[in-house]
């Protein structure tokens, strides 16, 4: 799919509101009005965006915790994710679980846990039930690099390439693993070096170039829907706060967070479509006021909702 | 009725259900072409194809994360692990992704994990042996059922792949090709969560499962030729499983006896005794007893084997003791 | 006798110990550089160097394999694995390989494996908060302990890093910041398989573990005020664990709740309850109770949370139940 | 090291013990004599021969099922095998385990289990305590090519990668996991593919031939003591016999058996020792004599030890 200027304008409007949406949640969490902690995806916000986007919605998409962007994009409103965040009763996961472990099969989003990276076997399948019902329809899935150590990983990779599964694997390698940087994660040159080894296309892209990972998703979706299995996609990105929001991180080289600063995704992407003439000074601020009116409210109408009762726990273990 | 052994009456179940609905698929090491370690897919392949009979690399973390992901979209996966031993190296999708999707976002995931479980009195060793229902009635979400007689082998898988919950088939390799019984030839359906008074008694109760409820069986005759009447409930399902029919049972034959495979620490059957205990204090006039493997590895030599393992020589002695208590 | 908080015990134990050994190491994610998520292990790259206090990518498997292989090799590793229930992505080196080698081939495993492990009453959620010493129990050749103060922190863990065995230690995340208490300067060792008497009383023995001992004791200051006068029994020690001071206990008291965080069905209570069933059937006066954790995932909002889990108010409520029997 | 004259015979007699072993093994196996199932390495016989010669006594093997030539070159005899194979009490696994599980730290053998591939995993451990003892030791670990599809083989060879320990990693590709075909169990050309997405170095080996493994194996050692990390050697062979004696392996076919027949390790070898005068027809004729009564000893040697006694199931859960 070839973007259109309103496609454009698009990818950058939900970049924004991701980024609106973490950050609001940023202080909720801080005030104490979140169950659980908050992990954001500030500053690789084109990874979740551009790879979401490239999808058509009876795909399947099975995000990571940082992957606000790519709910927005399937449809999830903010008001949803305040109260998945709040743990409210009406929640995805109604005060079950907490933090971006929303799922819903209808608008085809695998709910994550915080076990690494268990949705990856998981989408594996379902893109096996696409094989063998011979839809074409692809599922995608995004870890980190981290998570890339993992047997799970390994496994469901491997798997997919021998069974040729519509299957698409994003990395978003955002430089660590909570403290671990990269060089102790793998030893190769490139993780998307991996590839090779499943015999499978690799394609490594900057993930903070929403049209980048717009393009190599679309690419491989197109690959995997025509039967041509899957394609492991590294997306080189940086995380730009802590592990979580009690991390201070301050194992992160500060040089290390300025220089990436510079390639802020959003930033960059504004410069990219106020060039093309796609957006100016004006449409920024009616967008800037659309987002503090969309979220103001969204927290509101969250707030506002029911909190579980007691019994609530009892229900669900199993389905009837 | 026509009788069939159990492990064709496992392959009879998977039969039909293949036939039957077009979401039903299987996927496994070694199940397709080689029709199984046990051969109980056999002629599945040459049926169903390649695309409902699927052979995978060895990765049982991937089988049962790629099961659960095609029953979330809408099919009906059986997955087979070889031996359920090897269950361990998938353990972690199954324990905290599978088991709790429901619970968390209410999504239904009707998926089947299927794996020969249990000693074989044929020298398995450690590794090929074990009984490991204890581990999945800790994590709620997972449903266990364990077929003691072709009839159920048929009758609980049918009603494991129909049931919208994940569901784990512990067949019992023992008794694949030693036990032959009469097995519905049409739709059979075993309730899950039901358990079976095999045979009826009023000195004693043996609560047993599995193979265990095979043995337990042959002890009550011995234990007839001897003039003691036990009662035998084959338990069936373990999780859930039916505390009713088990209490009343007890209520019944004030004695019992919890016949298990597995170690005996923190085995299945603790959770039997701890409830008969809770639950029917003033009904026994004798304490509970277990009678289960050894908290030892499952040991290869046949000598050692027959010492690890609870038989009905062993539960005819444990019965009497019980009774003469 | 100066106090610690829990997480400074259990430093303070791993500190010697790499002081006064040098096979000792410690490997694990986030460990080195990070001092671990819980700050558990600050300080400690700083003093003992890279070697010694290795950071690993996220492979639980590899961790407790290369753990194992470590130990066969002349060292005495301590492995942390981030939080308990991951555990589960390392289960089957764990149950098959670490746990049979000694029984296989004669060949002492002496590895420690610690993990923060339960609920936090803080809305960890259902992957943050489980407590799996059930598992652990039923593979043989595992010893599992759970300490349930400071002191036990340090002494456990020194007897743990000592012990020619696998050793898992399940350290109480709700308790690291939240209990303080004497700990013995030097080398303070608490040996594997002792229960405590933390709290001696008449009317009725509560058996728990880890923060449920913690709870049971704050339980027991409220039920002495209505003056119902209960003992504490903190296990400490799973596997093994010490029936002697839980029956001699249940002997004196004649009335006996169970009280662990786990889910309750199949938990490892079921077999502490199971064994008082058997062994102290007639000193019983009655049911023996058990207070556990839901049959559910553990809940992260605070309300679930809070009905998920045993409490001093729960407790409080069981054993006046118990008494009044 | 370079391999003397010495050296080269002794190559060709471990293989030729090797065989003769599990031929008699199979015999025993059939008529019932052992405990539990026989898996054989016939065909394979140049890897684990090769391999183990070129470790050092202090050096440490974490040997397969297959690798009866790797325990006979670390001094395992053949009376320990044959009781080790029928369970005896004072066999390495006292009855316990059975089959080629052999363990037994003195002489740098790690005691393999069922599942796959537990002891690589181990190996890296065995490894790690080298290098945080600074000692000049390497440890080695084979596995099939089946076994490199599982979450095991990916986190320990990442690990091992990542710390850089002295491992030696030796892939017996011997074309099948059980039924399934190396076409079915990865998607790459070459299994030793995989080395490039560890970033470590790959070799693939001629596995049929004893001293290429020995060389390629030699090298890795080497580089591995040197403090250069671990190296992963596929060594392509053929399962000649089915996967345990009692699978027909009717799913091979026959073509491929033919093919590989022609390239029997011992057989090739016999022919360039000859050719280089090492060896000849009298020194074959004693060389088989020599086995057919060292086997028939063992064996019998074997019989007459003690079984296991019921008691003994207790002994050794712990160790004091
Ligand atoms: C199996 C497992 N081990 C450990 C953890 C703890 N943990 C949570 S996030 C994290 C780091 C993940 O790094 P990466 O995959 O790169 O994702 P990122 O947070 O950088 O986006 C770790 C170690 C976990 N969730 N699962
Ligand atoms: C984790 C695990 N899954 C399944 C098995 C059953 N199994 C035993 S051997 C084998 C095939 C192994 O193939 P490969 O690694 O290529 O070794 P080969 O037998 O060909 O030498 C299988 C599937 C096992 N032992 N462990
Ligand atoms: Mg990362
Ligand atoms: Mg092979």
């Amino acid at each position: 799919m070839s973007l259109t200027d309103e496609h454009r304008r698009q990818l950058y409007y939900y970049m924004r509101l991701s980024r609106a949406v973490e950050d609001a949640a940023w202080a909720l969490n801080n005030q104490g009005r979140m169950v659980g902690r908050l992990y954001t995806g500030h500053g690789q916000e084109a990874i979740p965006v551009g790879a979401a986007y490239a999808l058509e919605p009876e795909d399947v998409i099975a995000p990571m915790y940082r992957d606000m962007g790519a709910h927005l994009v399937r449809g999830v409103d903010p008001v949803e994710v305040f109260a998945q965040f709040m743990g409210k009763r009406d929640s995805s996961n109604m005060g079950k679980d907490s933090g971006l472990h929303i799922g819903d099969m209808s608008r085809g989003i695998v709910g994550m846990i915080s076990v690494l990276p268990d949705s990856l076997p998981v989408a594996l399948g379902v893109a096996l039930a696409f094989k063998i019902r011979k839809e074409p329809r692809v599922a995608l899935t995004t870890f980190g690099d981290g998570s890339t150590s993992t047997g799970a990983f390994h496994e469901a990779v491997n798997m997919a390439a021998v069974l040729q599964v519509p299957l698409v694997l994003v990395c978003e390698n955002n430089g660590w693993a909570l403290s671990t940087p990269n060089a102790r994660e793998y030893a190769a040159a490139n993780l998307v070096d991996k590839a090779v080894g499943y015999g499978i296309p690799g394609r490594h892209v900057d993930g903070n170039d929403v049209e980048a990972v717009h393009a190599a998703v679309s690419e491989a979706a197109a690959l995997a829907r025509a039967g041509g299995g899957p394609t492991l996609i590294e997306c080189r990105t940086m995380r730009m706060r802590g592990h979580s929001n009690i991390d201070p991180a301050d194992y992160v080289p500060p040089e290390m967070l300025a220089e990436w600063a510079e390639r802020d995704p959003i930033h960059r992407y504004r410069a990219r479509i106020e060039a093309a003439g796609l957006w100016d000074a004006e449409r920024e601020a009616g967008l800037e006021a659309e987002l503090q009116e969309r979220i103001d409210q969204a927290i509101h109408q969250a707030e506002a909702m029911p909190e579980p009762e007691p019994e609530d726990v009892h229900v669900g273990v199993f389905a009837e | 009725m026509r009788h069939l052994t159990y492990y064709q009456a496992v392959r009879e179940a998977l039969w039909q259900a293949l036939e039957a609905d077009p979401r039903v698929f299987l996927l496994g090491e070694d199940i397709a072409t080689y029709g199984g370690v046990y051969k109980v897919t056999e002629g599945l392949l040459e049926r169903f194809g390649p695309d409902r009979v699927i052979d995978t690399p060895i990765s049982e973390n991937a089988i049962i994360g790629a099961a659960t992901g095609a029953a979330i979209a809408g099919m009906r996966p059986i997955a087979e692990i070889q031996f359920a031993d090897f269950i361990a190296s998938g353990f972690d999708p199954l324990v905290n992704m599978t088991s709790t999707i429901h619970y968390r976002w209410g999504q239904p995931v009707p998926m089947v994990l299927r794996a020969p479980a249990g000693a074989t009195w044929a020298s398995a060793g450690p590794f090929h042996s074990q009984s490991m229902e204890a581990w999945f009635a800790q994590i709620p979400g997972l449903k266990v059922v364990m077929p003691a007689t072709p009839a159920d082998a048929k009758g609980l898988l049918t009603a494991a792949i129909r049931d919208p919950n994940p569901v784990i088939v512990l067949e019992q390799k023992y008794l694949y090709r030693r036990m032959t019984g009469p097995v519905p030839e049409g739709e059979h359906v075993v309730p899950i969560g039901e358990a079976q008074v095999a045979r009826e008694g009023r000195d004693a109760t043996i609560v047993a499962w599995g193979t265990m409820a095979f043995k337990s069986l042959q002890a009550a005759e011995i234990l007839a030729a001897e003039g003691i009447d036990v009662e035998v409930v084959d338990l069936r399902s373990i999780v859930p499983w039916d505390r009713e029919t088990v209490l009343a049972s007890v209520a019944k034959t004030g004695r019992v006896a919890v016949v298990y495979e597995a170690h005996r620490t923190a085995g299945f059957g603790a959770e039997v005794a701890a409830t008969i205990a809770e639950e029917a204090f003033q009904a026994l006039d004798a304490p509970i007893l277990r009678l289960a493997g050894l908290d030892t590895p499952i040991p290869a030599h046949p000598v050692l084997e027959a010492e690890y393992l609870p038989d009905e020589h062993k539960v005819v002695e444990a019965v009497r003791g019980l009774v003469g208590f």
